[in-house]
């Protein structure tokens, strides 16, 4: 029932706001339709928090600890980012870079990202995890293109080409999934239901899984952003609207690394931990070193966070990787925290280019003066994203570190190289922005900053204290990851 | 008919497929490359139709119905209005010269090839080499949408793609569950959309579907 | 109070709560300017109470609190030597709070919110530093103390100067950081948790100990400003507002020699010699650099922290010298070596303090920080002089202060030498002592510099020619900040007149941490004699010596007066044939520091700027510039922006080379699966 | 050990050797004088000027601090210190304990750090000049006497200079070569830190070449004499602890009156000669330049190391 809430909301909305996003008050229908849809994900929570997993709709619906977690977190993001685009949007408009057609687009097309990465997380059939995510693709595609600009367009396109192109070896996976599936369960629907295959996984045929691996890896790869696949990342994030930078930072990849996850522990039933998990592991520490080095050549402010992103989706996919209980668990705070924390900057890095109007970095200087609050949200999101204590970040990439230093002592050095080298870059350059003289204006808007302070607080929490139901709620997910 | 008559129909079609994948790799024309496309459709809903036929499973007939709206008659017919629209005729030269392509591609088609001789021998009797080529027309159109420089091109090559793995799902596993492949098309045919959108606006940016003009965004 | 584990915790706690009263915005952030700092020294002072009752713990005090990472919960643990250091914190702490009441009395109220915040944020994380017993909160507390710190240095962000400052400091903090972590996980070696009892417990092979070992000693040290990693303190120190500067350059480095210690001799454990020459070869080295580059600064703050650098080198000679003893199997000389050096850790962090305190009130009385610009302070400030040369007395080293009393011990261990078995090091070690010996009196001779030139002689700026308490520039330091420096004073007689009972205590901490302490004989030692080893061997009594120099000096005073008269005339002083003394004269700091230049020569990378002779208003100036930029810093920034320049070619915007890239992969893939 | 005798003993060697100081420095004057072929002042001259400086009036700079007034008393007081911790007459007395050898140099770095300040006090030219050359001197000097002390350090195991000289007194007649390298170490060490030839050159006013005069050139009358006394006493104390170190023979204990005539004839004897060797040094050397002095002190801190070397080495 929750299930259907949860879904149904946002696509009531994205149909709603298809027909009166232009409205004065659609932003404030937009965050409506956002928080109904985090209340209807929290009440699932509960249910399967105190049930524990279930399924629904002939088991075409699937909820467990695992990925309601990641339900709640998108749509708490997905709340705070639409709270956070109200003021930003009709900034936007002021400034005249929208007009009232292409925010009715925008506004319709978030809730529909929204549901899509939602469906996609809920699917019980993997089929329909791929349908969605490539819905969500479209949907971006539409939201990055959405100023019209060469930069804009370009950059979308390269998203689309690269993410369909990667999306479709995915289902060529999934058609090989299928493929060995139906021997074992039989042609039919239900053998592509994730319940089912997990039933036997361990009688699926070695040889095709481990092809159909490496197609979904590299499909839903791209869609995470791992070195070398990651190139679309940047462009699609430094070129469209704020707030969808931070969705698609703060969500999407998650989304895509959970599908991947997915079906990493059901080839581990076939194959073993080692095949899979070494690829992971490989992705992983690639994408933290060369994203590492990336960093300290960016001009472009969101450019930089993006490849920030890249960086730390690549400590995720190393931590599952690695797989056990641990490194399980810090996977799953990492993308948490990072979801919160990023979106969190890119929350003040929206404002901070609306009052210097370029997203040249060279040109931010002195936010803290102008306005303390954009600044410090920067500064502190910054140094909390570079994994400084006490914010959970670092938490997270303690606990991968240390189990790195356990299983895979190999590793450790590079991860340190990397995140001494992305310390550097990141903070040499937010530093100046923050302080020094200013040269900032006024905004026609009052900026919307409580999203920010919110994030960084939670995340800050999430540094000294994890909740013990949240630690149990880990701890659950972790468990089915293994 | 019986079993090894529909399997020796569908081994054909397989080939064609494969073959029309090559020529697509090599067509320089644009016009050519729709009508190409609509080929690949063509043998792909037969190709359906006989499975459906051979296997009496009710959804592959809808899924060939499905098959023959979209990729035969739909698409193709948007693409034509596209390039009329715009004024497309023909792609400029290829990155890399064509017969180039050509031998990559047969080498393409032997990796696959030698990739799925182990699973297909425990794949249903009915479809012996279809995954291999299956696998070898996704790599060639894989590989068409890197040498093409055009938008267009490109997006034929996509599309084309996505009727390989159309194929795949049909000849080696009997057909996705229709929710699925209703979605996949659902998503196919929005994209064209979308597609069709972008290619308007970047002529008017770019004053030419001639994706070398899309370099600016990198790293220096 | 009962527990003093639980004081402390109080105390820490009372800092974070002070911390986020003082951004109560009303009246004119009434709590920070009134209340905040007082609280904070009345809470420094209970911390040191529990710190010196920790000392004297029969068994150290554990407690677990229910914070942290599930598996891993917050482990506090107060043995003798976090007493000590405890004690430190809190002392100090409570001196530099007092002073900065009447510091900070004129800031803005958003600034002295802020810094209310961030100074007791900084404090309270350096207690939880010291009380930390597991990894994770010890990481946890050490990044917070660099970050507030960090914000406390760039409190005046507009001046550029500032800002990198800022950037380098938790730049290379940061660095240090990764190293300590990599450390504790090399420690761990993959068994039991990250406990710091686990760690002990770990048993390591003798390599993988010595790798913990180096990253342990420049993951602290970098902290601690050693050489080659000192680039940040002469940077981040003056930066910060006085008391701050005060703080990190008195506490906060010394919560890097506490690290350094409970890693290498608690955790760790069997110490070997190798690593003590490894320390004081690096601690001789940055002994010296300390020093001469102090000798060639005219902005007294900079000159102060190049000081710092100098006493860590001396503090890591201690420290060097009981490694090497107890690598050798003497653990009673081990642990004189290691009280000398925690001795010093303490005196540095006194008279450090004091002299910053007191360099402040220079600035905040006349604005001036530059040593060429100052002169004839005397007059204007006599208290801050007076403490000033106190501060100055005691880390010169001279008898009966504090500062001696270290150094002293420091070359009793060294003269232990003859016992070991070795015969290079055994006269090696003695070479290291001469080393201090020069330190010791270089930093005499840039004191005499500091102070001669800044509050001796004439005015070298006219417009503080006019000796006038009542104007803006020139009255002497505010009550509060008097009272401030009069407490560090104090610690400075106190430290050098009772040595034997501090001797005791650490005693204790040498105990807890080697399992051995000193002599019987020194051990029983009386409150008069301070006897190290034994009594036919050397002994020392500050209070004696005090006494007599204080005697003698007033017999001659009284003998003079008796036998002679008191007969005294004032008049201009000769003007070596000119009509009038012009104050420009008088030496400046830069020509003051001309023979060591002449001597050291080549070990300053030098721009000097010679006036021409017909030059109407000649000026000399001169730069020194440090050499292990040229050699290490900026080889390494090189380094970093070739990779990313080579990597940055991956990306160059062609669609068709992304596509190719995913092909690849996936072909590359395929392949291996096969 | 605070027993009767060895207070009076103590009391006696300290006025003792406040007394005796200058009438050390006129010997040696009068030396100096005859092996130049000068017409020799009488060898009471250093009291006379005292005398005199003693009754004139004090003039002091307008601009002058309670610092400039305070330090000659300050100075004398440590000297004075400084005479009562050698063993001059009698070994063991009971202030001997407060202070060993680091700490006599401590005494001597105090002293040296109170003047040099004082000397910057007016804000004179010459002040600063002599400051830092003297302070020059210092850091080289200090070192170099440390590796004299800790040789001998090393031989008797203590720091004591009561224990070294005891160890040393009482030893059959051994040759130490680490001994010799430290002898000669110190004698350059002693001629640096009193301002002789061929570093200082005490009757010298030349601005190029004077060191400790134009640290003093502002003082006059008794704080002038003042000082001068403590040179004296400086240089007495030197001379004393050279000779403890290195011919210690003859040396009373603390208390034994009766062995205080012989110890008394054997230091007047041992003084006369260090003395007119003295002299004889001062005479033979030229002064050398200020840069030179660097060179000249390392050759002594080089010495010292040498000498603690071998006595490692010989020691096996």
């Amino acid at each position: 029932m929750e299930i259907a809430f949860v879904l149904g909301f946002p696509l009531l909305g994205g149909l709603l706001l298809a027909l009166v996003g232009h409205k004065r008050w659609a932003p404030e229908l937009n965050a409506l339709m956002s928080f109904t849809t985090l209340v209807a994900a929290a009440a699932l929570t509960r249910r399967v928090i105190t049930d524990g997993p279930m399924t629904a709709l002939q088991e075409q619906f699937f909820v467990d600890p695992f990925n309601v977690f990641l339900v709640a977190l998108t749509a708490f993001v997905g709340f705070t980012t639409a709270l956070f685009s109200r003021p930003y949007m009709r900034i936007e408009e002021h400034h005249g870079r929208l007009n009232t057609a292409r925010l009715r687009l925008y506004h319709s097309m978030y809730q529909m990202f929204s549901f899509t990465m939602l469906l996609c997380l809920l699917s019980n059939n993997i089929g329909i995890l791929w349908v969605a995510l490539e819905g969500a693709t479209l949907a971006t595609v539409l939201l990055v293109s959405l100023y019209r600009t060469p930069a804009s367009l370009e950059a979308a396109w390269k998203y689309f080409i690269l993410c369909s192109v990667g999306i479709a070896q995915a289902l060529f996976g999934i058609i090989l999934l299928y493929f060995a599936a139906e021997k074992v369960i039989g042609p039919g629907g239900t053998s592509l239901l994730w319940t089912h295959l997990y039933e036997v996984r361990d009688q699926l045929e070695p040889t095709v899984l481990s092809l159909a691996f490496v197609f979904l890896l590299v499909g839903f790869g791209t869609k995470v952003g791992l070195v070398p696949l990651h190139n679309w990342l940047p462009d699609a994030h430094a070129e469209g609207p704020t707030p969808v930078s931070a969705v698609l930072s703060g969500l999407l990849l998650n989304v895509a690394l959970y599908a991947v996850v997915r079906s990493k522990v059901l080839v581990d039933g076939a194959l073993g931990r080692n095949f899979s998990g070494g690829l992971m592991m490989g992705f992983g520490l690639l994408s933290v070193v060369v994203a590492a080095f990336f960093l300290s050549r960016q001009k472009d402010i969101k450019r930089m966070f993006a490849y920030s992103s890249i960086e730390h989706m690549g400590i995720v996919t190393f931590a599952f990787g690695m797989g056990g209980p641990v490194a399980a668990f810090a996977g799953l705070l990492h993308m948490t925290v990072h979801s919160l924390t990023k979106s969190a900057i890119f929350f003040a890095v929206g404002h901070a280019t609306q009052k210097t109007g370029t997203q040249n970095m060279a040109d931010i200087r002195g936010l803290i003066e102008q306005s303390p609050t954009i600044g410090w949200g920067l500064a502190l999101g910054s140094l909390a994203i570079l994994g400084m204590p006490p914010f959970g970040v670092f938490t997270s990439e303690f606990m991968v570190l240390t189990t790195a230093m356990h299983e895979h002592p190999w590793a450790t050095p590079f991860l340190l190289v990397a995140l001494g080298v992305a310390f550097a870059a990141i903070f040499g350059k937010v530093q100046p922005m923050v302080f020094g003289e200013t040269n900032l204006r006024r905004l026609p808007h009052p900026p919307a900053l409580v999203p920010v302070f919110v994030h960084l607080a939670l995340v800050l929490i999430l540094g000294v204290y994890i909740p013990p139901y949240l630690v149990e709620w880990y701890r659950q997910a972790a468990a089915f990851i293994g | 008919m019986d079993h090894s008559l529909s399997s020796q129909f569908v081994n054909l079609l397989a080939a064609f497929l494969l073959l029309l994948a090559f020529a697509m790799l090599a067509q320089r024309r644009v016009l050519t490359l729709i009508k190409l496309f609509a080929w690949q459709g063509a043998a792909l809903t037969a190709s359906t139709l006989i499975m459906a036929y051979a296997t009496g499973l009710g959804h592959l007939y809808s899924s060939a119905a499905l098959t023959l709206l979209l990729k035969v008659i739909l698409i193709p017919w948007i693409l034509h209005r596209l390039i009329d629209r715009l004024q497309i005729r023909w792609d400029i030269e290829t990155l890399i010269n064509i017969p180039t392509t050509m031998l990559i591609g047969i080498g393409l088609v032997i990796f696959a090839f030698s990739l799925a001789t182990p699973i297909s021998q425990m794949a249903s009797g009915l479809t012996r080499a279809t995954l291999g080529i299956a696998m070898a027309s996704v790599l060639l159109s894989f590989l068409m949408m890197i040498v093409r420089r055009k938008a267009v091109p490109q997006v034929i090559g996509f599309l084309a793609m996505e009727n390989s793995l159309f194929f795949a799902a049909t000849s080696a596993t009997y057909g996705m569950p229709l929710v699925v492949e209703l979605g996949v098309a659902l998503d196919v045919l929005v994209g064209t959309f979308i597609f069709g959108i972008f290619f308007f606006h970047i002529r008017d940016e770019f004053e030419s579907l001639d994706i070398g003009n899309m370099e600016k965004l990198k790293e220096d | 109070m009962s527990s003093p584990l639980v004081g402390s915790l109080i105390v820490a706690a009372a800092w974070f709560a002070i911390a986020v009263l003082s951004l109560m915005p009303f009246g004119n952030a009434f709590f920070a300017r009134r209340l905040a700092f007082a609280l904070g020294t009345l809470a420094g002072l209970a911390l040191a109470a529990a710190g010196l009752q920790a000392i004297w713990l029969a068994a150290p005090e554990q407690m677990t609190l229910p914070l942290g990472l599930p598996e891993l919960p917050f482990h506090l643990r107060l043995d003798p030597l976090a007493g000590y250091f405890l004690m430190l914190l809190g002392s100090v702490s409570a001196g530099v709070s007092i002073y900065a009441i009447g510091y900070f009395r004129d800031e803005t109220a958003g600034r002295l919110a802020l810094l209310a915040l961030e100074y007791h944020v900084f404090l309270a994380s350096m207690a939880f530093v010291i009380l930390a017993d597991d990894a994770y909160l010890f990481m946890v507390a050490w990044e917070t103390m660099a970050l507030s710190s960090y914000f406390l240095v760039t409190t005046d962000h507009k001046l550029p100067a500032i800002r990198s400052a800022g950037f380098l400091y938790l730049l290379i903090a940061h660095l240090g950081a990764i190293a300590i972590l990599l450390c504790f996980g090399v420690m761990n070696g993959g068994q039991g948790d990250y406990t710091f009892d686990a760690l002990r417990a770990a048993k390591l092979q003798p390599q993988w100990a010595t790798v913990a070992f180096v990253l342990a000693f420049f993951g602290f040290g970098a902290k601690a400003g050693m050489i080659p990693l000192h680039a940040w303190l002469p940077e981040a120190h003056p930066a910060a507002p006085t008391p701050v500067s005060a703080l990190m350059s008195g506490i906060m480095l010394k919560t890097a020699i506490y690290g350094m210690i409970r890693v290498i001799y608690d955790l760790i454990g069997n110490v070997r010699w190798e690593w003590g020459m490894l320390v004081l070869l690096i601690g001789s080295g940055t002994t010296l650099f300390g020093v001469l580059y102090a000798l060639m600064q005219h902005d007294l703050k900079r000159l102060l922290a190049y000081h710092s650098v100098e006493n860590i080198g001396i503090i890591l000679l201690g420290l060097g010298m009981s490694m090497v003893f107890i690598g050798f199997g003497h653990p009673q000389a081990g642990a004189l070596g290691l009280i000398a050096a925690l001795y010093h850790t303490l005196n540095h962090a006194v008279f450090k303090g004091l002299l910053f305190l007191g360099a402040g009130s220079i600035l905040h009385a006349t604005g001036l920080r530059n040593l060429n610009t100052m002169g004839g302070l005397i007059h204007k400030m006599p208290h801050t002089a007076f403490y000033f040369l106190v501060g100055a007395l005691a880390i010169s080293a001279l008898p009966p202060l504090n500062g001696f009393v270290s150094e002293w011990l420091t070359f009793q261990t060294a003269l232990q030498a003859p016992i070991l078995e070795n015969e290079v090091v055994r006269s090696l070690l003695p070479l290291f002592a001469a080393t201090l010996a020069l330190a010791g009196a270089l930093t005499a001779m840039c004191f005499v510099k500091v102070f001669g030139i800044a509050f001796l002689g004439r005015a070298r700026e006219p417009r503080h020619a006019v000796p006038d308490a009542t104007e803006e520039h020139g009255h002497d330091a505010g009550m509060m900040e008097r009272f401030g420096m009069a407490w560090l004073a104090a610690g400075c007689f106190v430290l050098g007149l009772f040595p034997t009972s501090f001797l005791l205590m650490l005693n204790r901490v040498a105990v807890s941490l080697n399992g051995q302490g000193l002599r019987e004989g020194a051990v029983q030692s009386n409150w008069l004699w301070l006897v190290p080893i034994e009594s036919s061997r050397t002994s020392y009594s500050p209070i004696v010596f005090l006494i007599v120099i204080v005697c003698v000096t007033l017999l001659t005073f009284f003998l003079v007066r008796r036998f002679y008269h008191g007969r005294l005339r004032y008049s201009e002083a000769w003007g070596c044939g000119y009509s009038e003394l012009t104050a420009r004269t008088q030496d400046t700091a830069d020509a003051f520091g001309q023979p060591i230049r002449h001597v050291f020569g080549p070990l300053y990378l030098m721009k000097r700027h010679m006036p021409a002779p017909d030059d109407p208003a000649p000026r000399f100036s001169l730069k020194i510039y440090d050499r292990h930029w040229y050699w290490l810093y900026l080889p390494v920034a090189r380094l970093t922006e070739f990779v990313s320049a080579k990597i940055a070619l991956l990306q160059q915007g062609k669609i068709s080379i992304y596509l190719l890239y995913s092909f690849l992969t996936l072909i590359a893939l395929l392949v291996f699966v096969r | 050990m605070a027993d009767l005798p060895g207070i009076a003993f103590q009391i006696l060697q300290s006025v003792f050797v406040v007394l005796a100081a200058p009438l050390l420095l006129g010997w040696s004057n009068q030396c100096r004088a005859r092996l130049q072929n000068r017409s020799a002042p009488s060898i009471l001259l250093p009291y006379y000027t005292l005398a005199k400086l003693f009754h004139k009036d004090a003039v002091i700079a307008s601009n002058a601090s309670a610092f400039f007034r305070v330090t000659p008393y300050i100075v004398f007081g440590c000297m004075w210190l400084a005479a009562g911790i050698v063993p001059v007459l009698a070994t063991d007395l009971p202030f001997a304990p407060a202070a060993d050898i680091i700490a006599l140099v401590g005494v001597f770095a105090l002293a040296r750090v109170f003047s040099a300040l004082a000397a910057m006090d007016i804000g004179t030219a010459f002040g600063g000049l002599g400051a830092r050359r003297e302070m020059l001197i210092g850091f080289l000097a200090e070192p170099a006497m440390l590796m004299v002390l800790f040789t001998a350090a090393f031989i008797s195991g203590s720091t004591q200079l009561n224990t070294i000289v005891e160890t040393l007194a009482h030893r059959e007649l051994a040759i130490y070569p680490s001994l010799a390298f430290a002898a000669v170490a110190f004698l350059m060490v002693l001629l640096a830190e009193n301002a002789r030839i061929p570093i200082d050159n005490p009757t010298t006013h030349l601005e190029l070449t004077m060191i400790h005069e134009a640290m003093i050139l502002e003082y006059s009358a008794r704080h002038l004499a003042l000082i001068e006394w403590a040179v004296a006493i400086k240089l007495f104390a030197y001379m004393t602890i050279g000779i403890a170190l290195f011919l210690p023979w003859g040396i009373a204990e603390a208390g034994d009156w009766g062995a205080l005539p012989l110890a008394f004839a054997a230091l007047a004897a041992k003084l006369a000669l260090a003395g007119a060797g003295l002299a004889l040094i001062e005479t033979l050397l030229a002064k050398l330049r200020l840069f030179l002095a660097p060179e000249f002190l390392s050759t002594a801190f080089l010495l010292g190391v040498l000498g603690m070397l071998t006595h490692f080495l010989t020691r096996g």
